[in-house]
Parts: structure tokens; C-alpha cells; sequence
């Protein structure tokens, strides 16, 4: 399967080969192998290079949460091919990092921006947060409005590549 | 005198949630109280709640319905028949208007009394102190508006800081680098400070580019009494937050550390303090200058615990009690907190939510940790995200840091993004190791850290697996109903397993 | 000369298994060496394994073919390429053949040399030595044979202590009231110390019948340098074997304290005492007696490393690699241990096996848990049945005493039965608030010991909870596979909660 | 149901009368009442006089264990009525406590045995451990050996009543 890691952003395949006392897997193109043993908790001890680490792992809502030694992870399954990877935009949608309320919108819907450019800021244990665009795009939707009430991962901007010539 | 009477306290409510909550509990109980708990709508299940002897809902989520509420606390107060409210860190712990009304309540409240809370809250005012009492300040304006900004911008030079009059924690602090970012930068402070203190007042200070941040512990009682007793270097932080803090500071001169300890001890006295505090100053170079009162526990206080062998929380009662200070035994040893936080260090430390899937927690010869962490619990982004302190004593700083690496090494908490990692390998650093390191070495060592490769890789055939597991069965070890079964768990629905380890 | 010359070990074979691996691992671990766990197969999910750099299978579930197989634990050494062996304490700690295995095998022994075990481990030459030092032994015989035995009765009186020459922890020892009982007593003591130190030889002493145990603990390194580091009371007993220790001894005279570690250095001195180990005293009024030399790291060292602030296990490993001694600073506070072990104390303390099922450990300021229990893991009944240490440090004993109790309250563990709620109602004892006591304490507060009518009455209620809530739903939160569901608890079952406590 | 705590050797009987934020409970002729409140983690706490304590219970093979802070209680089902206490006799059979091995069986099938006569003596963990009976009775039948490596719970000797004159 192929997933995003979503604090680093960094993108994987992954395929396992076989079941066994050792996993063999296939990630980056390589064969990778990692000796493991399951502890009555429910966590696993696997072997990494010559370091023994404890591990879990489990499916939250539309994530896997997994923990190695004290790294925590979460990845999100990408399906195989996307419109958006596509059309050369990493990610068309800028989502909420964590709940909290939309402060300010600093962009309208049509609007071109720049990588960097910062597009809406909020706050959330009372500090505020400003989202930059990832890349060059256009502002296509953008679904809340200033002082709006919002859960993790609620859309706020909707953007489109800059060769669409559709706002 | 009937102010010299000491008092009794049987009943304790603590105003708070979080470690601090149980942190307070645990000293409580052990003294024989009976521990009063309040809790938010959002902390129904809360650790806290538990530990207490009984536990009373205050409001909903929003604190400044619940943990901020003085009126829906101090009516928990009166249906439980406490006699002392201790009000923790945050929320209402430095309010002088808390102070007052559960004085006025006839209740005892576990910290300085209102005037010392308003001279200490008061920034501007502990600065003009501090110079009356011959310590230096970080040179600064008293107000903020954009023209006195501009003004003692062009005298001082960028970067200086904009700070809240009301301020604690970082909240409505901004480094402004040149002008064209002052007025955005003093427009956020403004909202920011308003939003967390209900006071929008702010005032400027140049900034110190790579300053140590090292404070020192307070204490008075009703009788005069006043001592510092030691210090604490807190120059490790993000967002102007304390992340690492360590008792004795390494790498000052014996000479600076008596010099702070003694001004933070005239300053104590000059504002009459009582109960217990921090004097925080920057040290830069051989110059130091006084920051703020901090007029209440401090997050870090267990490194100077361990050093002192010294309960702060039985101080703090003792002294709301009325009875004289017990003078602390010279300090040994050397002690490390690292704060773990629900926040990804990959991303600004944004905060971070979820349920606790696993937990892990260290243990081991000098290590204690402070936390509300529990299985199965639920954390929210309500509240302060402060999952765990770890804190590592030991007889040397050597001894204390080795430990401190073995201790987050075990630390293993699967559902919420988290800062173990992050903190493991700043202690695990050059830097850190030497001891030498100012306010910047957080913001000098984040670029460029990241999960070995090794690590990433692993966690992703996890999550692999995780996800193939399917349908799998859930784990029945802790089911608390029918016979035992034996484990079940993602990875076992993958086929047959044989012991990696049994070579 | 060679033999002063330091030696460097860097991966570390720990001989043993429970709360003392892990204890030894952890300090191991914070010195960077690389660690190396062994177990038995009724141990393959014990949690030391995972806590080490590797694990290796040491052969059945009986100790004499594992832990106690000393082939089997040098070829583990060998293929992990370890270079010194920690053996812990129990098993081959105090085996001189074991020393002298490891030492021809070109490795480590991290424990005295094989001439100090062997006489350490002789408790009759052990007599004749503190005898010939000048220290006063209980009188006693150096053979039991029936007829030594009858002939040391009529002179000496009943009762008369039965105890096994290569004696250790209470095994082969009996107390002989009257005459009628000698026999089968020798013999059931003969036999226990066979299969305990395959080793069935017997002596005989005076059995005084309320003295109190103190023990001190002695180091000496490989430069001839030897000191006495405090004592530990630990009169707290039962079946021969500690429950309770702390340090320093309550309510024994200052002169007495002096008097007792200055015979403790003496015979370390004497017997050339390297490593870590402990010199035994039983007191009686104005009158002490050697009892014998522990040649190991003993159960209750945590006390004396809280009280000194002193790593006894890195003590041992830089001992162990022919480096200097380091002092110790001086103590400080005071420290108890309570032992948890898997028995049922209404049944004479009979062993109990079963799963964790549920399990929240103690925390807290001062507090210290040495522990290998952990969620979901077996407790068999192959090896001794210490499942915890909990150990509670405080300025005073007073304090101590308290963080203690409200520790203990805080040990739940369900699917074992344990001693943690006899523990602290004996902590709760007036004889034991005021510190006096002796051997016999345990067993005159036995009997009249029981849970009050309210717990019992309240777990009958949830027993019968328990049994309604029939084929309930598993508890879902720890399953590590799909998505998190809300808790499902034999409780919820039985229809609609509200919270009891918001009132 | 009625139910035998093993440590204590205690019967009691208990009816739940009521499911709601309390637990109402007929113990022992008498009617309790005691507060609760589910954990996250399982486990529950309630209220015993002005007492808060941690709780958690669980079926085990052939029991209930029972946590109340840090007391633990084994308690096992009793059936209403039964052969061996219409005959005056609280436990026909002998038990092992714990898994070991039988070392010396100190009576024989037939023998008539008065309370606390040592009957078996038992060896777990390098220990000695001597049952003894009771109460008086015969022996009835003895199915282990000398030697002989016993699990817990094992039956180590069946009683019969002393009025009952076959052996």
C-alpha cells in the first residue's frame, strides 16, 4: 500500500513479501527484513539494524497510528493514482492541523498564491496558527468563514492547479 | 497576632486537572487529606477525577466555564465542605481576584496572597521593582502602543520582543525582526493576550538573541520568612515555552549563580512573597537581568524536589497553614525534566488529539514521572497539551542525563503525536551533553531532526501490517469479562509467529 | 601488577530474571552497554526480554536446567559475545563455581571472586571467622546431627533454630519449639536445603525470640578498599524472608548503629570482601549478633541507593571493571520497601500464580516501583514470587511512611492474589508508625488481619457483577486493530451509567 | 448467587436489586448500596462509606477475581445445594493451592482423620506445604502419588462424611 506520514509528509510503498518470524518487506524498491516478537500487551518488539524497539500499531479513524521506541507516526493510505497528483499539486485541500476556530481568511475564492503564501489563520488552546500554500495554486473553494467553529481535518481552502484556467 | 495562628486544613480542593491535579492529589493524600477534584465536561473521564476522594463537575469544556470559573469552583467548594483550595499552574493559579474571593469565602487559598499576586502579574510593575531593589531588566518601555514601539525600536535596534503586561507561558509574546512586521505582530499579541488573560496590555523589551533562561525557586511563609532555594536553567524551549529544565544549571559560574540566587531572595522579600514562587531572570553573558515573578508551582518545580529532597506541594500547604518555613537540607545530586507534549515537533509543535491506544511509561532507578497519562483515556486539544513529565535524578548531571536518555528510550505512547522522540534526541545531542546551549538550540536543532530512516521505514511496514490485519479479532487480555483468552492483535492475524529472539 | 589494571565491559549477560534483570538492565542501558537477557521457556513472554538489546533461550521452565545451568548460561555468553555476567541475586549469585566458570570462560563476574562467595557462603566458617574478628555470633553448634542437636537442646533450652549451611532466604530453615518436633524438622530442613543448595548440611543456633534484623550493606573493590554504607532494618519477616526493610534502623541507639557497621567493615575487611554485599546482625536489647555475609546484591538495596544517592548495580560494574571505589556522599531522608509478592497472606502466605488481568502501579513524588509485572503477562509458580517492590523515600520516616500508604492504596492488580493490601495494613500499624518491633511483628499481626467487612462485602457485589455480565462484548480498547471503539467493561453490560460522582 | 471467597474461606450470598448509577445489592440479609463509576480503562470506582476505591473484577477459569484497591479476592460459585453440606462437611475434596509436586502422602483410603490432622504434604517453589483436614471425616479416595507433579486445583484426597460407614 502506498501511504503519506503526516507530520513529515513523506510518502512510502510498502509491500509485504512473506509471513514469518521475520517480515520481509518490500519499501523504497528495497528489501527491507525485521525480526519481531509479539509481547503479551499487544505490542511487538522488532529488530531494527542491532537495536531491539517496542512498537504498536493500530487503525484510527482514517489513519494508522504506529509507535517505534518513543517516534509516534501516523500514516494516511493513498489510493494509486489521484486527480490532484495529477495536476502537480501535492495536495488540493488545506485542512485543519487540530479543532479550533477559523480567526482570519486572508485569501478569496480566485485568488492566485504563491508557495508560502499564508491563506487563512486559526486558533486553536488559544494560539494562533497561520497555513501557508504548499505551492503556486488557485484559491477554488473556500467552504468556512471567519470565527466558524472547526474539527481536525475539516476542509478550509480547496485549491486548484494554476493550469486551470477555471477559478 | 491572629495572623500568626496557624491554621487547619483537612479538606483540599484542587482547582486544576492534568499531572498537576494528580501531582497535588498524591501529596494530599499522603498528608491525610481529604482530596476535593473538580473537572470540565471534556475530563469526565480524566485521571484526576479517580484519584481524588470525590469529584466535582465545574462546566463544560471551555475553561473559562469550568477551570476559570471562581464561581462554579468556589460552589464545589462549599458542597464538598473544603477548607483550602489549591489552584495549581494556569487557569486561576496567579488570578488576585481567585485569591480574594476564596478568601472572602472564608476559605484558605494554597498560594500568595491577592497583593502579591497583583504585584507579581502586574509585568510592567515587578520591572520597576526589580529596579528600585538594584536588579537589573532587560531595557524595555512600560507601554506598547505603535508609536512608543517604533520609538524604542529605532533607539534599541531590531529585534525586540513584544510581551503581555498580564503574560505567562508565552502567551501574546512576539520577536519582531524589522519594522514592516511590528504592527501585524503587535495586532496578534494584542488577541492573544486578551484571549488568555482577558487583558489585551503590552509592553516592549529588547530582545536578547541567545540568552540562558535560568530561574530560581521562592518561598515565604506568614512569619516573613523568606528563602531561594536554587536554581533552575529553562533555556530549552519552543514557542517560549519550556520544553527541558534542569537543577543545577549547568555551565554558569559560581560567582553568577550566588548573584541570582541573592536577587531573587531581595526580591521575594521586597515584594513580601508568601507561599511558593520563581524569580526567572536571563543570563547573557556575564551580564543577568530579572524577567518576572512567577507567583505560583512551576511545571518544572520536581527538579528542585529531587535536589532538595523537599515536598513544594507540603510547603505550600504547610505555609497556607500558617507554620514556619522548614528550612530545606543543602542540595545533592542532579535532576532533568523533559515535558512531553501532545504536539508534532515536524510541524511547529502543532497540538495534537487522540486515545491513548498503548502506553508505555518509563520507570527506574531515579526516575519519576509526573502524568495523567492512563490507558485507554481520551485527549482532548481543550487544554494545555502536557501529557508527561519525565524526570531523571541522579548523582551527578552525567548520571542524570544517561538515565533521562534510557528512561525516553522506554517511553511508548501509540495515538497521539507526541514530543518523546523530539526530546530524546535533543538530550542525546553534542550540545546538550556539553551544556552549553542558550534559548535558541531548540529552534538550532529542529531543522535539521528527523526519525532515522531505519525508524520511518519500520513504522510504515507496521502500518502495513496494521492495515492488513483486517477484521482481526480484538486483543481479549483486557476485557475484564469471561475466561482469558489468549492475545490477539493486528500482527497475529498475519500467520504464524515464532520467537524473533530465540536464536 | 596486572590485577590493578582496569578492564572494559561493554556487553552485559544478566543472569536472572523478574524485577532484578529489569532493575540491572535499566542501569546497564543508561551506561551504554549493550545488554543481554536470558530466559526459560516459562518465561518467554517475560517482560526482561523485551527490555534488553537481545534475549537468549536458556533451556526448560526448572531452574536447575536454566537459571541454574551453568553450561547453558556460558554458551548464551558465548554466542551473544558477552564480556561479564551480572548473576543479580537468588539463583547462581552466591555460587563459587559459577565465579570461577565465568572467570576460566575469559569473562566478567560481576560479583565477588570465588574465594570471598566460598566463604561467604560457608555459614559455619562465616561463624568461626566473626569469632576470630571479635564480633559475637548467636551460640550455636557447627553440625546437626540428631544427636549434636539433642545434646545443644538440653544445654541451651527451646526453641532452637534449625539452619542450612549454604543457607539463603529463609530455605531449610525451621524453629524447633519442643523435642517432639526435632526430627521430622531436621529432616524436612534437610531436604529443603538439598533442593534449595543441593547442599543438605545443617547447624543449630539459640533461637532468640524477638530480636530484630539489621543488616549493612558493604563494598569493596579490587584495590582492597573496603567501606560500610548504613544499615537496613528488616525485622519485618515472614517464613524466614523480608517483607518490609528500611533505612536508616528506628529506634536503635546511635552507639548501637556505630557499633554494627564498624563490625560489618571489620569482617568485609576480613574475608578481603569485594563487590557488593551485605553483613547480617540480628540485635537483642543491648546485645547484637553476626548472622552471616549475603555475598550478592541484596532485594532491598533500593532503600540504601535512595538514602545515599548511590547506583549500588553501577557500584558493582565499576568494581567488577577493577576501578576505584567512589565514595558515597552521606545519607539523607529515610526509605522503606515494601515487598509484593504473588501469595495469599490469609493461607501462611501460601504462592498463588494466575494473568495480570488489570494492573495500575503506584507513582508519585518519592515513590519507586521495581517491578516486572506488567499487562496481560502470566505469573507462574516455577520461580520466587516477588512480583514488586514499591519503595517510598521521604526527608523523614514519617514521611516516608505516608507516601508509602497512599502508595499502596494506589496497587491494583487483579488475576494474582498478592500481599499489597496485608502490606499496608501492617505500613498503617501503630507498631509500625512507631518503628518498634521485631521479627516476630508479622505474625502477631497476622491473625487478627483481614480485609474490613466493607471490602468484602463490596467485591462479593462485583463478583456477582462479574458473573451477570455473561457473554459480554471484550473490552475493545486495547485491541491494536481497527478502529477504536468506546469501552465495553463486564460493568456496562448490566445497562445505563451515570456518573456517581457528579453531584 | 452465593459464592465461597477462597483466601477467607468466607460464603456469601448476594442479589443485585437494581442496575442504575448505584448498585443496589442484598448481601448477607442486608440491603447495600454502592456508588459507581466506569473507568476508560475497565476498571471502576466506587464509593465504600465516604471511601473512593479502584475496583476491577473478572471471570478467571473456574472463578471471579476481585480487586478492591489493593485487596484481591478469589470467589467461586457456589451451587444452592449440595451433596457435601447436607452431609455436615464444608469441603469433600482436598485441593492443591498451587501447582508442584506431592511429597509425602501422610494418610491412608479408609483412615478417619480429625481436624487439622495433617493429611498431604506438598512441595511448590522449594517449599514445604502440609494440608490438613478440616474438619474430622474418612478418607475416601486418594488419586495422586507420592512424587507425583499436581496442577493447581488438583484433587489431592476425596473426604466422605463420618457417619457414612463405607470408606
Amino acid at each position: 500500500m502506498k501511504f503519506r506520514e503526516l507530520s513529515s509528509g513523506r510518502q512510502v510503498e510498502v509491500q509485504l513479501q512473506q509471513q514469518g518470524s521475520t517480515i520481509q518487506a518490500r519499501i523504497g524498491g528495497a528489501v527491507a527484513q525485521i525480526g519481531r516478537q509479539l509481547l503479551p500487551d499487544g505490542a511487538m518488539l522488532i529488530e531494527i539494524g542491532a537495536v531491539r524497539v517496542r512498537a504498536f500499531a493500530a487503525r484510527a479513524a482514517d489513519s494508522i497510528v504506529v509507535s517505534v521506541g518513543p517516534h509516534s507516526f501516523t500514516f494516511v493510505p493513498l489510493k494509486a493514482s489521484r486527480g490532484a497528483s495529477r495536476s502537480g499539486l501535492a495536495n488540493p485541500l488545506v485542512t485543519a492541523p487540530m479543532p479550533g476556530k477559523v480567526l482570519k481568511i486572508l485569501v478569496a475564492e480566485g485568488d492566485q498564491v504563491e508557495a508560502g503564501q499564508p491563506l487563512i489563520t486559526m486558533e486553536a488552546m488559544k494560539m494562533e496558527t497561520t497555513l501557508a500554500a504548499e505551492g503556486a495554486a488557485r484559491i477554488k473553494r473556500i467552504p468556512v468563514s471567519e470565527g466558524q467553529m472547526i474539527d481536525a481535518g475539516a476542509v478550509l481552502i480547496e485549491l486548484s492547479p494554476l493550469d486551470s484556467s477555471k477559478p | 497576632m491572629p495572623r500568626f495562628r496557624t491554621r487547619r486544613i483537612n479538606k483540599l480542593l484542587i482547582a486544576n486537572r492534568g499531572e498537576i491535579a494528580l501531582r497535588i492529589i498524591r501529596t494530599a493524600r499522603a498528608l491525610g487529606l481529604h482530596t476535593i477534584a473538580v473537572y470540565s465536561e471534556a475530563d469526565a473521564d480524566s485521571p484526576h477525577l479517580a484519584a481524588a476522594h470525590e469529584a466535582h463537575l465545574i462546566g463544560p469544556a471551555e475553561a473559562r466555564h469550568s477551570y476559570l470559573n471562581i464561581q462554579s469552583i468556589l460552589d464545589a467548594a462549599r458542597a464538598a465542605g473544603a477548607d483550602a483550595i489549591h489552584p495549581g499552574y494556569g487557569f486561576l493559579s496567579e488570578s488576585p481576584e481567585f485569591a480574594r474571593a476564596v478568601d472572602q469565602a472564608g476559605l484558605i487559598f494554597v498560594g500568595p496572597p491577592p497583593q502579591v499576586l497583583a504585584a507579581a502579574g502586574d509585568k510592567v510593575g515587578a520591572r520597576q521593582l526589580a529596579q528600585r531593589a538594584g536588579v537589573p531588566v532587560v531595557p524595555g518601555t512600560e507601554t506598547a502602543d505603535a508609536a512608543t514601539a517604533r520609538s524604542f525600536a529605532v533607539l534599541t535596534g531590531y529585534p525586540i520582543l513584544i510581551k503581555a503586561a498580564a503574560g505567562g507561558g508565552g502567551r501574546g509574546m512576539r520577536v519582531v525582526h524589522d519594522e514592516s512586521a511590528l504592527d501585524a505582530a503587535l495586532q496578534a499579541a494584542g488577541r492573544e493576550a486578551q484571549a488568555a488573560f482577558s487583558d489585551g496590555r503590552l509592553f516592549l523589551e529588547k530582545y536578547l538573541t541567545a540568552p540562558r533562561h535560568i530561574e530560581v525557586q521562592i518561598l515565604g511563609d506568614a512569619h516573613g520568612r523568606v528563602i531561594a532555594m536554587g536554581e533552575r536553567e529553562c533555556s530549552l524551549q519552543r514557542r517560549h515555552q519550556k520544553i527541558v529544565e534542569e537543577s543545577p544549571a549547568p555551565a554558569i559560574s559560581a560567582q553568577m549563580r550566588a548573584t541570582i540566587i541573592d536577587a531573587a531572595a531581595t526580591l521575594a522579600a521586597a515584594v513580601g512573597y508568601q507561599n511558593a514562587g520563581t524569580v526567572e531572570f536571563l543570563v547573557d553573558g556575564d551580564n543577568f537581568y530579572f524577567l518576572e515573578i512567577n507567583a505560583r508551582l512551576q511545571v518544572e518545580h520536581p527538579v528542585t524536589e529531587l535536589r532538595f529532597d523537599y515536598d513544594l506541594v507540603a510547603a505550600q500547604l504547610a505555609i497556607a497553614a500558617r507554620q514556619p518555613l522548614i528550612e530545606p537540607p543543602p542540595p545533592r545530586g542532579h535532576a532533568i525534566e523533559c515535558r512531553v507534549y501532545a504536539e508534532d515537533a515536524h510541524n511547529d509543535f502543532r497540538p495534537a488529539g487522540g486515545s491513548v491506544l498503548y502506553l508505555q511509561l518509563p520507570a527506574g532507578p531515579g526516575i519519576r514521572v509526573d502524568t495523567w497519562l492512563a490507558p485507554a483515556i481520551e485527549i482532548g486539544t481543550h487544554y494545555d497539551g502536557l501529557l508527561a513529565k519525565v524526570i531523571a535524578y541522579g548523582a551527578d548531571r552525567d548520571e542524570a542525563r544517561r538515565r533521562m536518555l534510557a528512561a525516553l528510550d522506554e517511553f511508548v505512547l501509540t495515538g497521539v503525536t507526541h514530543t518523546a522522540a523530539f526530546l530524546r534526541d535533543l538530550i542525546a545531542s553534542e550540545g546538550f551533553a556539553r551544556g552549553e546551549f542558550s534559548t535558541t538550540f531548540v529552534s538550532e536543532f529542529l531543522p535539521d531532526w528527523r526519525p532515522s530512516d531505519e525508524t520511518f521505514k519500520a513504522a510504515a511496514i507496521l502500518a502495513e501490517l496494521a492495515a492488513q490485519s483486517g477484521t482481526a479479532a480484538p486483543a481479549r487480555r483486557w476485557n475484564g469479562a469471561g475466561a482469558v483468552s489468549r492475545r490477539r492483535s493486528p500482527w497475529e492475524a498475519l500467520g504464524d509467529f515464532s520467537l524473533w529472539s530465540r536464536r
